[in-house]
């Protein structure tokens, strides 16, 4: 069997972020390898994993650094990696910003679990994600 | 002039006229949560209770539960939205122009005005300290026609000058007489106060039943 | 005597205060609603999934949708005490009388300082179109006790008058100068204007290095 797609969650909520690692965990073809609750400790513990986690799932409201500036540096110093936006915010200027910035999905934080599944899934097979709901309104 | 006596009473009225908005702007969001959280809450627990009333087939079940799932949806628009218009955070994050892009495309879909917007592009990612300032400016102006104008056409501009930004907010309506607003009306006051205090400039073009209003906020783009 | 320029710049530098605290109150009550209902949200959505999970037993979906009707209630007191915080809703309902002991109750568990406090009875029923007034003036001197007097023992009274109804906040504090209020500081001033906005007055007896502070306010019973 393959690798399991590596997982990395940063989210500064900490009851979601473990619900959320439950259920990509409960996944054969998934593995959570680390979480972090704000973007400055979770970039520093990726960088003494290997291999690199495969897709980063990354809130953006959290203290400390934002998750735009993370996507960013994650982006410029990892580019094979994926980055997912998991945020309540469906501001399509997020969408743009974030996406510029080099992540290769967007879910809103209503999203179902099937929806985050096949998000995490995709963006780590090379495709991007976008939910329906987020849409432009100009 | 003012002599120093009118000028201290027009103080005082301020402070509790500030004093009032304050408590009224309060009162509004409770009351704006209230009303879209608590039957969202209600009806979900209600929901649930719906799903206990057991023995239910798994048809029954699914669709009890498919129901329920929506309302959670609902709800999170609903705090996004109170959120948003609150502090869009877009603001925080990505500053005026994205900010009010937003706001205007959203605006446009409930005024009874046709709104006209022009940002110029090179200013898309102009960041200011003042960013929060000019957003709010412009929803007051935005206000100030929708309760007075009277207006068919609104323009808005972002235009990007060699030192300084200029948003215009220009309407075809009623227009009035800037040096002489009666007592106790404060949104334009407040406006001017705020420019100023971003060390910029608040200008008015209007007169009593002539074409309209111009409202012009200047900003040094570099500023302070 | 204050110069009329002194006092138009008093009154501006009070406008941009008043911009910059209204927005800052914005900022913070939007950041308190998405953290506590962004993940109540998420975590909703994921226990009505838990339930699709099937096949389960009675016994098994009667357990987890306990989980998530105990999540809505959860979810129902945070927006409840967001709420609160903005607008205490047993002001509107029952008065100063009552809202003030509930906050100080609360209050009183996450203070450093012991507090006591007195409540005339007779004042139990009595209500007043002041009492939001009232309510903020004791959040206001409580919390300048907390920023400033390093105190031990506070003690709050309200105080049944023939004509007046007297709220005192008296601390053991530092103490300070009343008179010698350096400007960028609006707490006290907003304080006196809103007594004075509602016919009433604040009074402030306090030295520095002295025993303490005692604030005072006072207000008609049947007030304007
Ligand atoms: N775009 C406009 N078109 C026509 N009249 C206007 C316009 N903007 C302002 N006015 C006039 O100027 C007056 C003062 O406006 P201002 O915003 O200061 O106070 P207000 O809107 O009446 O009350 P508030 O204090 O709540 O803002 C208004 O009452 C209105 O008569
Ligand atoms: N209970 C107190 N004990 C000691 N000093 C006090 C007390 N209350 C006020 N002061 C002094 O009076 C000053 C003015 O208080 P005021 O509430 O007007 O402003 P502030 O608390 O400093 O700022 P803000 O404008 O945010 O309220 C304070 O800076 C402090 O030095
Ligand atoms: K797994
Ligand atoms: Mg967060
Ligand atoms: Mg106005
Ligand atoms: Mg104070």
């Amino acid at each position: 069997m393959t690798r399991p797609i590596g997982v990395y969650l940063i989210d500064d909520h900490h009851v979601l972020r473990q619900a959320i690692a439950d259920m990509l965990d409960g996944q054969d073809d998934l593995r959570v390898v680390g979480q972090a609750g704000d973007a400055k400790s979770g970039i520093g513990e990726m960088e003494t994993l290997l291999p690199y986690p495969d897709v980063v799932v990354i809130d953006l409201k959290m203290p400390g650094q934002s998750g735009s500036s993370a996507i960013a540096q994650i982006a410029q110093s990892h580019p094979q990696t994926k980055i997912l936006v998991f945020t309540m915010y469906d501001n399509p200027a997020y969408v743009w910003s974030t996406m510029n910035a080099g992540a290769s999905g967007y879910l809103l934080k209503s999203a179902s679990r099937a929806d985050l599944l096949r998000a995490v899934r995709s963006v780590a097979g090379g495709g991007g994600y976008l939910q329906a709901e987020v849409t432009m309104p100009l | 002039a003012r002599t120093l006596r009118e000028s201290g009473e027009r103080y005082q009225a301020f402070v509790r006229r500030f004093a009032q908005v304050q408590e009224e702007e309060r009162q509004n969001i409770s009351a704006e949560l209230h009303d879209r959280m608590s039957s969202h809450l209600f009806l979900l627990r209600r929901g649930i209770e719906h799903c206990m009333d057991g023995p239910l087939t798994q048809g029954q079940l699914d669709e009890r539960l498919g129901v329920l799932s929506s309302r959670v949806g609902d709800c999170t628009q609903d705090v996004r939205s109170i959120m948003n218009e609150l502090r869009p955070t877009v603001l925080d994050e990505l500053g005026f122009f994205e900010a009010a892009s937003e706001f205007l495309a959203r605006h446009a879909e409930t005024t009874s005005y046709r709104l006209v917007c022009w940002f110029d592009p090179a200013l898309k990612h102009w960041r200011s300290p003042n960013d929060a300032m000019l957003f709010r400016l412009l929803k007051e102006a935005l206000l100030n026609v929708q309760k007075h104008a009277g207006a068919s056409n609104v323009e808005v501009t972002l235009a990007d000058g060699a030192t300084h930004v200029e948003l215009i907010v220009a309407d075809d309506g009623t227009g009035f007489d800037p040096h002489n607003i009666p007592v106790g009306h404060y949104g334009i006051m407040t406006m001017r106060e705020r420019a100023a205090g971003a060390g910029g400039e608040l200008l008015i073009d209007s007169e009593p039943g002539r074409d309209g209003t111009r409202i012009r906020v200047l900003l040094a783009k570099a500023s302070s």
